[in-house]
């Protein structure tokens, strides 16, 4: 029987990233803001849409105020006359599918593009509608409620805790160059406003709008030099009812990881990481993301802050991604990267990517 | 591409209204009875695949609160959704799945629970500065497309009322299907209520409460899981532009459900479709739409639809028998709908069809259709 | 167990949407009663509503051409079973007549109102004009519906 | 161009099997119901049809609480404080509302619920947890 996850299969090449880039509101509609992130990302990989086999998209009905809203998004993505996948999740398991079908030989070129909106609507309010309407959604909760259920049982007998996540979060916002993101010192994060006790205003990532696209390709045979490749890939849904789950880890990456792994043939991460993009919405989800992954000490974590440079709901995991490709790009001596997405509620659901330098 | 296949299918028993389970417990009854048909413990599935148009339901992530119905805790799982297509693109995303080598067995569930919101409202989403201006839904925009290919292939009332017999007998046959009417008649069909001229109420599909599942495995597990699996020999989906405006007389060219049996029949070496398939599950939410698909699929010239049904030659004793489940003309748990023409499907190339099953199927169609004219196409057979 | 009992939960939900400059444009016209298609370099298809981009030749849309605000009927119905109005939640009173017109200028179709509902007194490719309301907002609405020129 | 638009739908969600069981049981006798699975011996809370760890569907409900510990809380300005509680008799913890002042909330505090007057076979049935007189962490 042939393992899952094998080694063996074809490569899957990430051959261009282009990405808007998160804003606080993008004034544009959703297919303009789509149609930028993918002619980037076309004319990075130097194609066309003529190249493309298929399209996966991202989106989320809720979020864009739309029925069916892949819709809005059809032509720019190219996806008239052709397959195209709608994932209605975060953008980087949208990548995890695209991988699949290039492994399964189905296509060889396959574009990826996730968008969110969080200026059009209240986005916490949208999250009630995600969680069990008949035991949970009358209380009155939103995804960040649940985010500080889940900070508040980290903190128990951990008294430094909430200063450890303000300097995380200091850190993080000190490396934006965006514009959704403001500078902050780890006191004025303390004092910042109580979001979700104990999680504070200036521990979250701020929300904001944005598009990104990827092109995933399968390596030619005639490819000169040295690429970015999708070496492993691992996604997870964990229990929905906060009460069920291990509020004080994420299990749930703990298994996406190990999928991931298995594929890419990581060993030990603990060194196996020269970078790693976490999708971390809340300063103190870093350390659950570094406990679950087993990323150690020697690997940079999110040198351009994160979701902290703006935080776009659907397309936040597929941007960690190109976030690690272009880090990788510029950067030699960084040969393997980890990108992460999560959704649902104090991380309910993950998806892993691993990223290994190529050469064709 | 390795080889893969539908192992097993599962479905709960469709009605106007399962106020009897939760989301959960409808969708967990589907894919429990999907794995005992496989004969699987929860923990032999690989991965989930999750089918749902969450605003019938108002839920943002639907699979965050009904993945445990779906064994997926602990598990990869996905949601797909892309309107009427949803089901047969769930289906297809297992497909490339298991075909990728990632995973072995995987799980594709499909369910709607319309009673529980207002359908029409959650489909009422659309261009806020184009088509929310019009209030048409998708029984206008069918009446509307319906116009024109009557007037373009002399396709009359009668041959409509003809397809929403059959699908309502064939029904009958079918102990999950929510409208089972044996003893409807033309003559019944043409005094329904006028919906939208000339839609009367029998020519349209019910909005249903339902769940079903498909254990897809690769080749090296499916026969072990199954003794006649129904191998996937091709897959395609294709997509349209955006506005109902776009298309050019829409049941009548299609172009995407053409290119796509098109392609799927170039994969599958299918050259009559008429005689090369023993029996089509097609996605027909109006009984014109069966009409049309006739056309698209092949299965006759254009124009030749009207005469096809009049020979009864799609009947079950016919040629090609379409829909011996009833279609969903009988039964439409949107999110599950596509699911089912694929189960359906497989179920007779298994030779379990039951009451509805034709004799000695070896290949067989499915097909979805979504939003104005998105399609997909799925060939199975036994070899 | 013999009782199912549910939850009631209303929704009222509420977005910001954003038009794209392509629908600014067309729009703005609207108020002044002048409507506008987008032309393809591609295929010389002439869009309504405008886009971006062309999905068929995957180009970039540029080029307006003036629209008239009458045109043929290429498909029709009269609705009986009342729809929901997408922006009031409320249903519009049936019967009403529906039409799918192609605008002279335009070679996509639009879908709007007619001001006919006798299904003896349609048929495809009677000429529709436009009749505008008084308070122009620059909405597709501002065309109350089509009238049939006899 | 902005423009705004909504939906307004009223929604009605079945509780199904287990669901109907708990919120009737809150509603006609103010008892909490879990169920105990079979296969993997836990009793979840709330009831439920089946047991999302093992995948069983043999549960057997049974009273649980109605008095707990507390094992993580939060406020969300607006909303309203939730809490975690872990029910007497019960795995894993049970999602509320928290009526009691905030000093008195912390992790390993005793609580208990207080039932609406008026109940209707719903989650709110239970106006929320407060702390046991005279419990400390």
């Amino acid at each position: 029987m042939r393992p899952a996850n094998a080694l063996d299969r074809r490569p899957v090449v990430v051959a261009g990233v282009g990405e808007t880039g998160p804003r606080p509101e993008d004034p544009r509609s959703i297919p303009e803001m789509v149609l930028e992130a993918v002619t980037e990302a076309l004319a990075d990989a130097r194609l066309g849409y003529g190249d493309i086999d298929a399209v996966v998209t991202a989106s989320v009905d809720l979020f864009d105020g739309l029925t069916a809203s892949n819709i809005a998004v059809t032509e720019v993505v190219g996806a008239v006359m052709r397959p195209e996948t709608r994932i209605a999740g975060d953008g980087l398991a949208a990548a995890l599918h695209a991988a699949c079908q290039i492994w399964a030989g189905a296509y060889d070129t396959v574009l990826v593009a996730a968008h969110g909106k969080a200026s059009m609507s209240c986005y916490q309010d949208l999250t009630r509608w995600a969680l069990d309407p008949i035991l949970v959604q009358p209380l009155g909760l939103d995804f960040l409620a649940c985010s500080g259920l889940q900070a508040s049982a980290m903190a128990v007998a951990d008294p430094g805790a909430e200063r450890r996540w303000a300097e995380t979060a200091a850190v993080r916002r000190a490396a934006c160059a965006t514009d959704a993101a403001s500078p902050c010192t780890a006191e004025a994060v303390l004092e910042s406003a109580v979001a979700a006790a104990p999680i504070r205003e200036g521990m979250c990532a701020p929300m904001a709008d944005g598009a990104t696209a990827v092109v995933l390709r399968t390596v030619a045979p005639a490819g000169k030099g040295e690429d970015v490749r999708l070496a492993g890939v691992g996604c997870d849904l964990d229990r929905h009812a906060l009460g069920d789950r291990d509020l004080c880890a994420w299990r749930g990456l703990e298994r996406a990881a190990e999928r991931a792994y298995a594929g890419a043939g990581v060993a030990d991460p603990e060194d196996a990481f020269d970078l790693a993009e976490p999708s971390c919405r809340c300063a103190h989800e870093e350390e659950l993301f570094l406990a679950a992954t087993g990323v150690g000490a020697g690997t940079l974590v999110s040198p351009s802050g994160g979701l902290f440079a703006g935080d776009v709901p659907v397309a936040a995991g597929l941007s960690r991604l190109v976030a690690a490709v272009r880090h990788m790009r510029g950067d030699a001596g960084c040969r393997r990267a980890l990108a992460h997405g999560a959704w649902g509620p104090a991380g309910q659901a993950h998806v892993v990517a691993v990223l290994d330098r190529g050469t064709a | 591409m390795r080889r893969v296949a539908v192992v097993a299918t599962g479905q709960t028993e469709h009605a106007r209204s399962r106020d009897d389970l939760s989301q959960p417990e409808l969708v967990r009854q589907a894919a429990g009875r999907a794995l005992s048909d496989a004969g699987l413990e929860p923990d032999a599935v690989d991965a989930v695949v999750i089918s749902n148009m969450e605003l019938f339901e108002g839920r943002a992530l639907p699979e965050l609160w009904v993945g445990e119905g779906a064994f997926a805790s602990g598990k990869p799982c996905l949601k797909v959704a892309t309107g009427g297509t949803s089901g047969t693109s769930a289906c297809i995303a297992g497909f490339h799945q298991v075909a990728s080598g990632l995973f072995d067995v995987v799980l594709v569930v499909g369910f709607e629970k319309h009673s529980e919101g207002h359908t029409q409202t959650g489909m009422a989403l659309t261009d806020p500065f184009w088509d929310r201006a019009v209030a048409s839904g998708a029984l206008g925009n069918f009446a509307l497309s319906i116009s024109q290919y009557m007037a373009e292939r002399g396709v009359t009332e009668e041959h409509a009322a003809r397809v929403a017999v059959k699908a309502r007998r064939n029904a009958a046959r079918n102990p999950h299907a929510h409208l089972r009417m044996p003893d409807i008649t033309v003559e019944e069909v043409l005094a329904s209520r006028i919906l939208a001229h000339p839609v009367r109420m029998l020519d349209m599909c019910p909005q249903s409460d339902g769940a079903c599942a498909i254990v897809v495995a690769g080749e090296d597990r499916a026969a072990g899981l199954c003794e006649r699996p129904a191998w996937v020999k091709a897959a395609v989906t294709r997509h349209e532009q955006p506005y109902i405006g776009d298309i050019d007389r829409r049941l009548a060219s299609m172009r995407t459900l053409r290119e796509a049996a098109r392609r799927a029949y170039e994969l599958a070496d299918i050259r009559e479709p008429l005689g090369d398939f023993d029996v089509a599950e097609i996605y027909e939410p109006v009984s014109y739409s069966e009409l049309a698909w006739y056309e698209a699929l092949g299965f006759c010239e254009d124009g030749e639809a009207g005469r096809l049904i009049e020979a009864g030659r799609t009947e079950m004793e016919g040629d090609l028998p379409v829909n011996p489940s009833g279609g969903v003309l009988s039964t439409n748990p949107v999110g599950a709908s596509g699911v089912i023409r694929v189960a359906e499907a497989a179920l007779q190339v298994m030779g379990r069809g039951g009451e509805r099953q034709v004799p000695g199927v070896e290949t067989a169609l499915a097909t979805g259709y979504g939003v104005y004219a998105w399609a997909d196409v799925v060939v199975l057979g036994s070899a | 167990m013999s009782e199912h009992l549910t939850v009631p939960i209303e929704m009222a939900l509420t977005w910001r949407y954003a038009s794209g400059s392509a629908m600014e444009r067309f729009a703005a016209g609207l108020r002044e009663r002048r409507i506008a298609a987008l032309r393809c370099d591609g295929c010389g298809r002439r869009y309504l509503p405008p886009r971006p981009l062309c999905g068929n030749c995957r180009l970039p849309l540029a080029e307006w051409v003036p629209v008239a605000d009458e045109g043929a009927l290429e498909a029709w119905t009269v609705m009986h079973l009342p729809i929901l109005d997408g922006r009031t939640g409320e249903p519009r009173e049936a019967p009403y007549g529906m039409g799918l017109i192609r605008l002279d200028g335009a070679d996509t179709t639009v879908n709007h109102y007619l001001d006919e509902r006798d299904p003896e007194r349609l048929a495809i490719g009677m000429r529709v004009r436009a009749v505008w309301r008084g308070d122009l907002r620059g909405a597709m609405d501002d065309i109350l519906h089509f009238e049939v020129l006899r | 161009m902005i423009r705004e638009g909504g939906m307004s739908i009223p929604f009605r969600f079945a509780a199904g099997e287990a669901g109907s069981a708990f919120l009737a049981a809150l509603r006609d006798d103010r008892r909490i119901l879990g169920a105990r699975c079979r296969g993997c011996g836990r009793v979840v809370v709330p009831a439920r049809a089946f047991c999302g760890r093992c995948g069983g569907a043999d549960l057997a409900f049974e009273d649980v609480g109605p008095e707990g510990t507390l094992i993580a809380w939060t406020q969300r300005p607006g909303h309203g404080v939730f809490g975690l509680i872990r029910l007497d008799g019960g795995d894993g913890a049970l999602l509320h509302r928290l009526l009691s002042p905030l000093p008195a909330l912390v992790a390993g505090v005793r609580l208990r619920p207080r039932f609406a007057a008026e109940r209707r076979g719903d989650i709110r049935d239970i106006e929320g947890f407060e702390v046991v007189n005279g419990s400390d962490a």
